[in-house]
């Protein structure tokens, strides 16, 4: 395998559209060795926090440092799950209540691996990736978000 | 020696990031000590030091020109 | 909660588009509680047995005890996970190579629920509902499929 | 008595769907001993019965005039 794999850019700027999301499904029905697609999709909640409500996630990363890092655990899940494909998008900025703001999505033969895969790549993004969500409230104050 | 500052998330409101010119400082855990004691605030927190966009674990030497990213717990997805 | 509710068709004739994909994922940004999407979808694919390709699946249900069953199993993940949503959607007919035949999309105000019921429900579909699939060749004969 | 048998899958391709007029049955276990005696690549297969439509796991009494799905392991998804 080349292990000097071009490190591919995840993230968008703003929410992530359902029409994007839609492109990169029906991409996929042309390969006909796939047997099972399993896709995660985060949504910015509405959350209440001291009496306040959520209006939009504002996202920051250090870029460098989370795209380098996403492409060592991308190799790792590849080398780990045998994957027809892999797709992984993350909202940089304003992302409204509602809105799609992380896209993951693998493909394989069969439904385990595609499953497995998809789930334990949430959970290293979410781990691992340098990114901050700053919770901006309905009047303009606002709260770091904290991943459990 | 300088060190170029990155602070990132909740951090970045009272640390800014900023060209560092300090001397007696070699590794990161003087940095870190040295940072403590001037942003309060930090000693209060959980936070990660990335030393020229490498993320450390451990205590690291610390050469004049290095960038130093200063990151609260992630909160992507 | 009411334990009378309607049993749902899930059968869907022929395949799966990407279309009807699309909008049951653009409906759900309204619903600002949810916080994660979990999708699996089942894909023909174009195996080779015996030397002969795969074109197509049709498949075949006893749609009465399939969607009794379904109900059943519907009820119980909604009692073991606290989901906002469940859609579940299966073809019945010739599903060509490539083309989607499973469609299953949970949602939920957090990642675990929503990825962990999507999984659950794609293991019962299989186990325990009463559907055929029927594996075409490209020369019209044809082989009983048979689930791992 | 009157059976309906409804058959599934490729159980479907050798044991049609049918009104079967059998006397000396009354439950499960002797309709599926005379399908099998009748039909002998059923008893090479794994199956399942369902009476009016309930999966059955048990022995189960029929009455005349009830339905019995044959059917094969499962394979949708």
């Amino acid at each position: 395998m080349e292990s000097k794999k071009k490190v591919k850019n995840i993230f968008i700027q703003g929410a992530i559209s359902p029409g994007f999301i839609t492109d990169c499904i029906a991409k996929h029905s042309s390969n006909t060795a796939i047997g099972g697609h399993s896709i995660f999709m985060g949504q910015v909640r509405q959350d209440e926090i001291g009496g306040k409500l959520v209006s939009a996630i504002a996202y920051s990363a250090f870029e460098e440092l989370a795209l380098e890092k996403m492409h060592e655990i991308r190799e790792a899940i590849f080398e780990k799950y045998p994957l027809s494909c892999m797709h992984v998008h993350h909202s940089l900025g304003d992302v409204s209540a509602g809105e799609i703001c992380l896209f993951v999505f693998t493909s394989s033969a069969h439904r385990k691996p595609a499953i497995e895969a998809c789930s334990e790549l949430v959970e290293r993004i979410k781990a691992e990736l340098p990114i901050w969500g700053k919770e901006i409230f309905q009047d303009n104050t606002h709260h770091w978000k904290e991943n459990k | 020696m300088e060190i170029q500052l990155i602070s990132f998330g909740k951090i970045s409101e009272f640390l800014h990031s900023q060209q560092l010119e300090i001397e007696g400082i070699s590794d990161t855990d003087q940095l870190k000590a040295y940072l403590e004691s001037n942003f309060l605030q930090l000693a209060d927190l959980k936070y990660k030091l990335a030393v020229n966009k490498i993320l450390i674990q451990e205590n690291t030497h610390l050469n004049s020109g290095d960038s130093v990213a200063v990151m609260p717990p992630f909160s992507g997805g």
